[in-house]
């Protein structure tokens, strides 16, 4: 079990989201930044998909009430055990009663703390994942709040990890190859033009060139950006269609919306792009007030960059269990 | 699945006078090597002869030589794209084989399943049976546990029999039963150390022989279908189910009656899918061959086959698991003259006790036909952790009594100094006129050792 | 860290291959979106249903989301070749037997007018209607779930007379209650959560349309025949 | 002057004949005070003897962190700023790199980093020398 002892407004408990139920209009939900958890998940021997919390806003205390380990991936918010410095990224064997506290991130927005087994409360629809929409998930479908106490997932084959800890490459290094960096502190999306793109006439072409601001009207259900205004040349009527988190949706206002983990299961606004799969947890880690430029894509690219990721992570989990066992067999 | 891919680096997950030999096999082929050793073998001079040599644990084997995982990383590290296991350690470990080729690279060796069928006796007894291969008279299915039907199935076989663990081997996990009233009780400790030692108490029964010789022959298989036998060996010579000396090709077996059995076996080999080198073990006794089991690996006596077929085992080992085609049939297989193999272990010639310490003074036997495989040289710390393997004499002649002849020369100028060896015990054992003479069983050795010692 | 390094081509234009009036285009890198851009009645949504039936089968779809005579498909994973996969959402669709689903009929009891119906007014400005007159013209159609989303259990309502067609609100309300009952456009539906609407509500209901711990979560289902039977006019 | 390697398992087994050769069975190092317990085996029928060294510092104040496994060995951990051990412990002196997984080395409680003994990017083995480290004052 754990216990929270500090956190903000708009800590939730996440796994990979709901899926399968778009179709009644539950959305996905799930982390803004899946790799981080999944990566997390590989490090401590989880299950890709286990729950863990997802953290966007600080200061963030937990008390951990039984011996286990665990690892914050995601945003690198100068974390710490019992007072002591913990390298993000980096999981670590832990005794009961020890407090972690995350703070004011120093890069990314959103940290993720995995825990050996997973957070267990009750699957909803398949998914452990709050939906704060349908208000059900999670921790009782709601924001963590401070005295929350949260049970955690049996650990079939737990991994031994040494009491220095054992890290993994943050991704964002270890995946550079497949990743545009940021040009002047943009960050790079890329998208894959959508339905009603060619409806924009020249400002399509506006659309990719300029750079968006994300807005403060910016959560896990959609970001919102502001630039120069982009409309379609002539108005158009849709008709509701299902949407998934990365469309790009132009509303009247001509400044697009990009649907996030807690994306609307259907729309009607014209839909300019929608960001490739691999590229929506760089989203989920860009901060409010900062800078983002689209950059067209094809699906084979999004494709390649999806197998890299995927590789990635299972040598994440496989080089993981392969360490722990070599040391552990060392003893 | 048969892994074709090439390798350029190849990893030696074993030590001493093997991880030579494979690192001397590498390197005429052009292949990279590793060598992974454990603290107690760091010094080693052997450890540098590779081209990389990574320490990867600490001195007891379970923490080094056995820690697969360690030698995966290993591997990872030093871009290894093959692992070769050597023999004993991991060589015929299932989840090994199947970790190494699940890391992406080639472990020079069979398949995962093929190691797992021939690792249970009784699953590999019935795979025998299939492919003709003459096998010990006993039924090839697990033991029942009604008492009524167990001794019925070793009525039917007839006293004596053996029992013995599916999982195990080596010797171990078997007990012979003399007669009825003895049975029930054996078949109960037996599963129960069957349960305790190799985690199944799966046994099963066989006909025990009462004076037979232990004779292998050594095959060959590529990934293509293709295989052949290499010939045999007689591997009698035993105390306590370590092989003492073993030579090829086994005396008074005519060419006829072996070549039956060599090509059962080669069709065995085509039937399972298995690739790289095996040898299959038999008993023999009264002119006929009983399949006991076979090891999936290189054997510590290949040599005396190498010898006598001229061809070298593990360069064929490392060419069929780049997934080349085999050069040879079986027509081109031929048996020159006679090799014999004397295992140099660093143990007390007398109580058979291991001895560690240093190698003061080493000078090798030479000479023509004399080859000698070892990992030690003057200065050398024999290390307690491992098994007494310290060299292997092999020597080979026109025949047997040439070879024989050549032995006893080659053991006389073998000096080797700081540390008991066997090597009084060998010298003595080549003067005895019952092994000169030959077809001696696998009873032989332990009986004449309590004879000298009685003397 | 090795592999090959994804280079950032020239991509190839936006995918839209349409075909006798039904059209593919991609929603990101795993979603599909076939529109049948026909007319928006009961035949088309049929095929849409068998469509989805035949979709859902495919051993790479995550899942289905059909909407108003369309249909989103959610892979498990990005295709190489999109074209490949609309072509095949093409074919699925002229394939697709129109098939009626035997729904249930659910009679939703409702308050018209009151403090819920805060677009009632709106309404008769533009259809030139008493508010009797709409509430009348409501109650009185038979519906036909199209589809469900937007919200979890929310049904997409078919058969609205067009006489109380009301276009959805550019500024929308920001807390329209759970239960109320809303006209968007040419359909018409019962809030299911509470919040921020650009639909126009008439009336409230008491019905609750989802409940996540029951099996079926949602009451709806596409296919199902809605009628709404008035407990009382607030006016 | 050589020190003698007390890993190699040699020089323990005769170490330990000597000492049971003498009757020990038993010793106890404590530090920092530097006090070593020798236990006599119960045949000597000896009370245990406690010798305290005089020695207060110079002898371990600078030791060596070996491999606790094979990797490459690298200073920082790569993280997305990628600069070296700016948020590591404080005792972290480096990590060991299989693919992508790190295992921090720390210096152990109360050291700190005298000097790296290997160049970043080495493969190192299991017990190789990493750093030496000092005993914080």
């Amino acid at each position: 079990m754990i216990e929270i002892i500090q956190t903000g407004p708009f800590n939730t408990v996440q796994d990979l989201g709901r899926t399968g139920f778009r179709n009644i209009g539950v959305t996905t939900s799930g982390a803004m930044d899946p790799l981080a958890l999944k990566v997390g998940n590989s490090l401590l021997g989880n299950e890709t998909g286990a729950a863990v919390l997802e953290i966007q806003t600080y200061p963030f205390k937990l008390r951990f009430a039984k011996q286990t380990s665990f690892v914050v991936t995601g945003a690198d918010c100068g974390a710490s055990l019992d007072g002591r410095m913990v390298q993000p990224w980096c999981a670590l064997p832990i005794e009961a009663g020890q407090v972690l506290e995350l703070g004011q991130p120093r890069v990314g927005t959103r940290a993720y703390i995995c825990i050996a087994g997973g957070i267990d409360v009750a699957a909803v629809m398949g998914s452990r994942s709050t939906s704060l929409r349908g208000a059900f998930g999670g921790s009782d479908g709601r924001f963590l709040s401070t005295g929350d106490v949260l049970k955690l997932g049996e650990v079939s084959t737990a991994l031994n990890f040494p009491a220095t800890g054992l890290a993994v490459i943050d991704p964002a290094y270890a995946l550079a190859y497949v990743y545009p960096a940021n040009e002047d502190g943009v960050l790079l999306v890329r998208a894959i033009p959508a339905g009603e793109h060619a409806l924009f006439g020249a400002d399509a072409e506006r659309f990719w060139m300029q750079t968006w601001k994300i807005s403060t009207q910016s959560d896990r259900t959609g970001y919102r950006l502001m630039g120069e205004p982009i409309k379609p040349t002539t108005p158009v009527e849709m008709r509701s269609h299902g949407v998934v988190s990365g469309v790009v949706q132009v509303p009247p206002s001509g400044e697009p919306i990009i649907q996030m983990a807690d994306a609307n299961t259907a729309g009607g606004y014209p839909k300019i792009a929608g960001v490739i799969e691999a590229d929506l947890w760089r989203l989920g880690q860009a901060r409010i007030g900062s800078r983002l430029r689209f950059v067209r894509a094809t699906h084979a690219q999004a494709a390649s960059v999806e197998k890299a990721v995927a590789a990635f992570i299972d040598d994440v989990r496989s080089t993981s269990r392969m360490v722990c066992d070599a040391l552990q067999a060392m003893k | 699945m048969p892994s074709q891919q090439r390798f350029d680096k190849v990893l030696i997950a074993n030590r001493g006078e093997v991880a030579l030999r494979v690192v001397r096999a590498c390197r005429e082929m052009g292949l990279k090597t590793v060598v992974v050793y454990s603290e107690a073998d760091r010094d080693s001079a052997y450890v540098k002869s590779a081209d990389q040599s990574i320490c990867i644990g600490p001195s007891s084997a379970s923490k080094s030589y056995l820690n697969q995982s360690a030698i995966l990383l290993a591997a990872r590290l030093t871009g290894a794209g093959a692992v070769h296991p050597g023999y004993g350690f991991l060589s015929e470990n299932t989840s090994f084989s199947a970790a190494v080729e699940k890391a992406g690279m080639t472990f020079i060796g069979p398949d995962a399943s093929a190691i797992a069928t021939m690792g249970d006796k009784i699953a590999a007894k019935s795979a025998m049976m299939a492919a003709g291969v003459p096998c010990v008279p006993g039924p090839d299915t697990e033991l029942p546990s009604e008492p009524e039907a167990i001794r019925a199935i070793a009525a039917g076989i007839g006293y004596p029999v053996i029992v013995k663990a599916a999982g195990g081997g080596g010797g171990r996990g078997m007990r012979v039963v003399l007669n009825e009233a003895e049975l029930q009780e054996a078949v109960a400790l037996t599963r129960e150390e069957a349960r305790k030692a190799f985690g199944t108490p799966a046994l099963y029964m066989e006909k025990f022989l009462q004076h037979p010789r232990h004779i292998e022959i050594q095959v060959l298989c590529d990934t293509h279908g293709n295989a052949v036998w290499l010939g045999h060996r007689d591997c009698s010579m035993q105390r306590r189910h370590q092989k003492v000396v073993e030579e090829a090709p086994a005396p008074g077996i005519s060419e006829t009656l072996i070549g039956t059995v060599g090509e059962a076996c080669v069709q065995a080999c085509q039937q399972i899918g298995y690739r790289g080198v095996g040898t299959f073990e038999f008993l023999y006794e009264d002119g006929a061959f009983y399949f006991i089991e076979m090891n999936t690996r290189l054997q510590v006596e290949h040599p005396v086959t190498e010898e006598t077929s001229g061809v070298d085992i593990v360069q064929q080992q490392l060419r069929v698991a780049q997934g080349e085609t085999l050069s040879m049939t079986q027509v081109d297989v031929t048996c020159a003259g006679h090799a014999i193999e004397c295992r140099i272990n660093a143990e007390d010639p007398k109580t058979f006790m291991p001895s560690a310490g240093v190698i003061t003074a080493l000078e090798l036997p030479q000479g023509e036909g004399v080859r000698v495989d070892t990992h030690v040289e003057a200065g050398y710390k024999v290390s307690p952790y491992y098994d007494s393997l310290i060299a292997k004499l092999i020597v080979h002649g026109q025949d047997r009594a040439d070879a024989m002849q050549r032995t006893r020369s080659a053991l006389a100028s073998f000096k080797l100094e700081g540390i008991a060896t066997n090597l009084p015990l060998l010298r003595e054992l080549f003067e005895d006129a019952a092994f000169a003479k030959g077809e001696t069983d696998i009873h032989y050795l332990e009986k004449w050792l309590k004879t000298r010692g009685a003397a | 860290m090795s592999a090959s390094v994804v280079k950032i081509t020239q991509p190839v234009e936006a995918l839209a291959l349409g075909r006798n009036g039904v059209r593919v285009s991609p929603i990101g890198s795993r979603a599909f979106l076939l529109e049948a851009t026909g007319e928006f009645d009961l035949a088309s949504q049929r095929r849409i249903w068998a469509l989805s039936r035949a979709v859902e089968l495919w051993s790479e779809t995550l899942e289905i989301v059909p909407g108003m005579t369309n249909l989103l498909v959610v892979l498990k994973m990005t295709p190489e070749d999109p074209e490949l996969l609309a072509l095949r959402l093409l074919d699925a669709w002229e394939q697709a037997e129109s098939i009626d689903l035997a729904g249930r009929t659910i009679e939703i009891t409702v308050t018209y007018g009151g403090e819920h119906a805060t677009d009632l007014a709106a309404l008769c400005d533009r259809s030139g209607l008493s508010d009797r007159e709409v509430i009348r013209i409501h109650y009185e159609g038979t519906y036909r779930v199209f589809a469900l989303g937007s919200a979890p259990g929310f049904g997409y309502l078919h058969g609205l007379d067009p006489r109380i067609y009301m276009p959805r609100k550019t500024v929308p309300s920001l807390n329209m209650a759970r239960g109320c009952v809303t006209i968007g456009g040419m359909q018409t539906g019962v809030a299911v959560l509470t919040g921020p609407n650009g639909w126009n509500s008439i009336g409230f209901a008491e019905l609750q349309m989802f409940d996540p711990m029951s099996a079926t979560p949602a009451v709806m289902a596409p296919g199902d025949t809605v009628r709404f039977v008035p407990a009382s006019i607030e006016l | 002057m050589t020190k003698p390697d007390f890993s190699d398992p040699a020089i323990i087994e005769r170490l330990t004949a000597a000492l049971e050769a003498a009757g020990v069975d038993g010793i106890e190092i404590t530090r920092p005070g530097q006090s070593l317990l020798i236990r006599l085996s119960s045949s000597a029928k000896g009370p245990a003897r406690q010798v305290r060294s005089g020695k207060t510092d110079a002898v371990d104040a600078v030791a060596i962190v070996k491999a606790p496994m094979a990797g490459e060995f690298w200073l920082s951990d790569l993280s997305r700023t990628g600069t070296p051990a700016a948020s590591t412990a404080r005792d972290a002196i480096g990590f060991l790199r299989v693919g992508p997984i790190l295992l921090p080395v720390s210096a152990g409680p109360s050291r700190r980093l005298g000097r790296h003994l290997v160049e970043p990017g080495t493969i190192v083995g299991f017990g190789d020398p990493i750093a030496e480290v000092e005993t914080e004052a």
